[in-house]
């Protein structure tokens, strides 16, 4: 099993879902971070008192598959989530060893045979 | 009545106007949070800079050119000349700038998330300045064509077009002032997509509550004061809005199913409707004007922005503009003394001075928004728009330590 | 006199009352942020919608049905005749129906986050209809059995039952009012677990805060224009009332440590008790007896939430219920001239009119709940509590913008 | 004059200062709230609970002391006694209570987020009882040194020192109290890091909004009601109240580019500086003095907490301090019948007048808040400063749902 | 070591940390998150206007621990979390190379161990 | 490629992140957590009812870096991010498989190459 993460510009998190939702992916979780990297931050003014904020806002969403349907995925986050601008995100995959569902108990492979579909 | 007396009454009136002002200033920070809960996080500090900034333009401009316009008095004189009886005529401007700061709040209200800074303010400053104390003027002031008791109106059919507190001088015209605005800058970025209505999320139902709150209890100053003077004054007119605020609220809480949102705005619809006729309906007919003016709103709200497809985020038309016309007409009513009312008034000179007001508003607004959209753009860019006019226009947010690490 | 000046005195009298009924509807906003902050982010936007559709029944049941009962005044004939002395008689109706939607905002805060929707708000419109303008025509009204200058209690113990602002007319019967329609609702999921208190967290207590700005100000226009016309105006209820605030204040803060919540409930604890004697006590009275309101204030909301484990959540049985109590009983304590008061006033009959006032709530509320329940159900299901109110009744959240991707 | 009417007369000037007072005392919610959005969260429910607390304790220390060394009048007689002519006294000392309670309420401004709790209430509660009320009656009270019409200034310069509403009486002086208690506590930790200023976030500029329009609406009564009784009361006053905060946001806002939290301070500034001629200055004139009063802040605020590394939260020594001499001054300047005033006043006697209230002011600090540093200490400690004080002092957090779990 | 995520109901997150403690596990981070699957989201109203919001408010807990004790957390979550209904969420089981704490400088197992117990 | 996901005090965050920028690594993304371990909580109060509250506000910063760069990101965030008190948090190594840039599509090492400097 697959651990996919994806950080993608907050308002390009609805278009992600809707693309994955259309390969049959409903299955995701979805965090409100803040990153830094290529894109610029802004100078923001408080009484005329400046701060440099150098970290944006940023959606990271995080999902599990098996192991073959991750360039799926992956063409689908990158197809949804690109502007061609600085701050388009980066998407990092890894290794997950076991998958359990809470409410039923299973492991593994099936438990995301399972949600693949809805 | 010798002189001490004289000047306790004076002293007393002029107590009254600025309770009236005071709490219609007070409706300002309803403007202000109203809009700020109904936008987007990136659009708060936006919408507070230009309530406020608004007032004071137009608070300038009334100063100098509206009220010497409308009322042909003006405040050049020393501060001894200006300020007899008291200063009345200061505290009556000071009241009636509030009602003329009402006009940028609205306009505010339906352009909000997606306009320029100075364009927007500078077209509203004009208005100011011309077409509403022009029309004031025909209704209030000196030239009194429809509201003078012995204008044309009134000449023509046996009664002036009345309009005690404003459903039309000041509502109606503000709402179809907004109405050229809102469509000549367009719906916000992914407003609509493909046709297809999206809705954008409100920020904070409290807000919008506090706003609501703000204006519900300012709105008292607004209608009462409008009496003038204490011998004028009436605790019809205070019941009057009571109840159509109360059946405003009633109305939208049953056709809405409760939606918060709409519940609070059908008060203000209820306020608007009460405006033109609080001072002469029964307050049974009040309740019933102000529950059609929270349907008025409901259904305008999602006509406008769900069939039409006009993107007036706060429902700035349908709450003043729609729902003031409402208002002008429902006085010549109910106004009558079959209806239980205290005469005087003539739906035909309702019906005309009306839409004489929504007329004048909406020509005056698209000439003077349409030549400042050539002139100076009244439109952020795309890629502005997206990052929001709180860093593009003010360089900050709302929440600064909340988004700083 | 001549006319303009009668004129001029009774739109003054009307002001005078307008301001107090506008104070008093805006402390309608301190109970809806109060609410807000107390409860958790899923009750809020239930919060808002309950306490301004709450005031919207009231209005209407108040005005005819309520308000005849107590004063015998109905508002059916034309305009023009209830509409006498500048309306003085519905300016007297805004101001006391502003009192009257105290008792379902009050109900409101005490079984905030589990109720359902529109049988709580029909026992409330019941009960403004019914028990409240009963007591409040025994002690105000046309009964004046305890209040009336020759009623019952007046000829037994040579003083009326003394109310000036309504300690027990709004408050102790508020509060009385509340507290079965807590019991019959039971405590919010996981409040007490295994016979343990398990606190349920405030969302917000700058909405606290709030809240109780709006009531701390608005409560000045309650206490002073009870006072009716400006001819028995009083500087004296003023500073009792500011007092009395300050004590409850001061001694909320030593006895809780510091606690923001507790503190802003201490003024509000201060204000509840000085009500009845306002207008009688000497201002370091109502210092003692606001001090006194806000101990049995804290004291009160600990007992009944943590041992009795009644989840009132913002506690307005203790806050309404027992400090009225206290309020009514305190003004026959400190209003004698031996304790420098203006006097007119019997321990004996405070305590008999408090302890009526308090039973008569308690009862009327305990029978109409008791059978709304029975017919229709006054709680949420678990699953549906567990939701929350929000988006259960309203189909909406507080924070949208927040809560969506 | 019959008793009636003067009864009736006596309670409308009754009800003009209480109306003045009320708005006094809702800029309290507002010092909340600017003080809240103003720091970071770790400090939100210490700046509500001081900001309350304070209060209480100021109308304790006035009421007993302050009002008495100011006026010459106590409250300890009968209630009968003190109530006299409907208790105009007594409203009286509450609204000059409400002037009082401005010094804590600044001084807490500047101190936020790193005092203790009751040394700085003693001391505050030290200065309302011994400072405030000499200056207070050199000015407006019993000793009229530098206010009197035959007091030192008027014999030697033709005028009395004139201060309407307190430019000077109440704004410089608690500019120039809270200057010495923000050096002897020192700027919080991190502020400046190796000299160089890095700024700590604001928390909330929604809040910061709310209790800019809370003050900005309850300083009309603050201003207006400062003529007493109805007979003096003047609309010139309440329009250049408005013009000055007018003026103040436009400044603020073409100095700032349009920066927000400047803007609704530069609002404040205005009011400030026209308080003490807002009597006989022109409106123009009005416009000039708040415009002036806005860019004295936004430059006094950027040099104090820029350049010279005074952490004052909130900007309240350029704001009540610095531009509160400006509004002594400027009265002197425009207030002359040259300029379109209304004249009886004297350049010298307002700047004489100005100096000696922020020289007293700053001297009785330091040394109050000296002594007192001495004796208990002033700071929480690095660790407490650290976590903060809500946490530290209230033991609770501002919004304590979202931080559980 | 072991890194353990488990996705649960925000309501039942209290529980989940009572049952780790009761085990000696002290160590946890927890992330506010938002998570779509199969339990349904809701139709919101705003001003008469439908949003559809399809993720629900959610609760992360991680836990590192040694390999060991694994199954004791997996435990542990599961009979604290679940309720039976769609949503009650998943746990994800995946490796962890390294340990430091920051305070000590500790690291691998040892610094584990160390937070075992309190 | 290495994912280092540090968990410390919000105060230090921007150290932490400055500290970072000196090495030239400027790509991070931050999460705001709540954590549980040796630190204490605090005992709240709300109406004289108390509230225990256990976990604490935290950072996270999660960086992916190439192998050689571990160590040095691990001595970063332990200079800046130590204070000696309980409650420096804990750093984390875990291993990445892949990485993908959005904007350009490209993969591997490169991508992290790429970020390096700016
Ligand atoms: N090495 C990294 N480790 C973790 N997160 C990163 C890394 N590099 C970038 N990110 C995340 O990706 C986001 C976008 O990166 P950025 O460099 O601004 O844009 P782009 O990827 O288009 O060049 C950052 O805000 C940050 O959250
Ligand atoms: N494949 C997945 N990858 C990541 N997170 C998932 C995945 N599937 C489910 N989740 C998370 O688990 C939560 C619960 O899943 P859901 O399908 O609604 O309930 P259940 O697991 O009881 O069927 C989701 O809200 C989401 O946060
Ligand atoms: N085993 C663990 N798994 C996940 N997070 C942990 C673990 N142990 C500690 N943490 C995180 O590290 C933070 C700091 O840990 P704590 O024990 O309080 O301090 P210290 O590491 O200085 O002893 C915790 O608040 C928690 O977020």
């Amino acid at each position: 099993m697959i651990k996919v993460e994806a950080i993608v510009r907050p308002e390009r998190i609805r278009d992600v879902l809707d693309a994955l939702a259309e390969e049959g992916l409903f299955g995701v979780t979805v965090y409100e971070v803040k990153g830094s990297g290529r894109q610029k931050g802004f100078v923001e003014h408080y009484r005329g008192l400046e701060i440099k904020v150098n970290v944006l806002p940023k959606a990271k969403l995080e999902i599990v598959v098996k192991d073959y349907r991750v360039e799926e995925v992956v063409d689908a986050i990158k197809s949804a989530a690109r502007t061609g601008e600085m701050g388009d995100g980066l998407i990092f995959i890894s290794r997950v060893d076991d998958v359990i569902r809470i409410r039923t108990g299973e492991r593994g492979d099936e438990v995301l045979a399972d949600i693949e579909g809805r | 009545m010798d002189t001490s007396l004289q000047d306790f009454m004076n002293g007393s009136n002029v107590l009254f106007l600025i309770w009236g002002a005071v709490l219609v200033f007070s409706m300002h920070a309803g403007f202000a949070f109203l809009e700020a809960g109904s936008v987007r996080k990136r659009s708060v500090v936006n919408a507070f800079t230009r309530i406020v900034t608004d007032w004071a333009a137009t608070a300038i401009v009334y100063f100098f050119i509206g009220f010497p316009i409308a009322y042909g008095i003006n405040f050049l004189g020393s501060a001894a000349e200006i300020s007899s009886a008291q200063g009345f005529d200061l505290a009556h401007f000071f009241f009636l700038m509030a009602f003329a700061a009402v006009i940028p709040a609205v306009i505010s209200g339906g352009i909000a998330e997606r306009a320029k800074f100075y364009p927007y303010m500078i077209a509203s400053a004009i208005l100011i300045g011309t077409v509403y104390p022009f029309f004031e003027s025909m209704v209030w002031g000196q030239l009194g064509t429809l509201g003078g008791a012995d204008g044309f109106l009134a000449a023509t059919f046996g009664a002036p077009f009345h309009d005690f507190a404003g459903s039309v001088v000041v509502h109606a015209v503000a709402g179809w002032i907004a109405l050229p605005a809102i469509l000549l800058l367009g719906p916000r970025l992914l407003r609509y997509r493909e046709g297809k209505s999206t809705p954008l999320p409100v920020s904070s139902v409290p807000y919008i509550a506090l706003g609501s709150w703000f204006l519900m209890i300012g709105w008292f100053g607004f209608n009462i004061a409008s009496a003038v003077t204490l011998d004028a004054m009436s605790g019809l007119v205070a019941v009057n809005s009571l109840l159509a605020m109360v059946g405003g609220i009633l109305v939208a809480n049953f056709i809405s199913k409760r939606d918060a949102v709409f519940i609070h705005n059908g008060a203000l619809a209820g306020l608007v409707a009460i405006c033109a006729g609080s001072d002469i309906v029964h307050p049974i007919s009040a309740l019933v004007i102000g529950g059609i003016g929270g349907a008025v709103f409901v259904k305008g709200f999602l006509y406008a922005n769900e069939k039409w497809q006009i993107d007036d985020v706060l429902g700035v038309w349908p709450l003043h503009g729609l729902v003031g016309v409402w208002g002008g007409i429902s006085a010549g009513i109910f106004g009558v003394t079959s209806m239980g009312g205290l005469g005087g008034v003539s739906l035909a000179s309702q019906i005309i001075g009306t839409a004489a007001g929504a007329g004048i508003a909406f020509a005056g607004s698209y000439l003077i928004f349409g030549v400042i959209k050539r002139l100076a753009g009244l439109r952020l860019t795309p890629q502005e728009e997206q990052i929001g006019p709180d860093l593009i226009v003010h360089r900050s947010r709302a929440y600064p330590e909340q988004e700083m690490v």
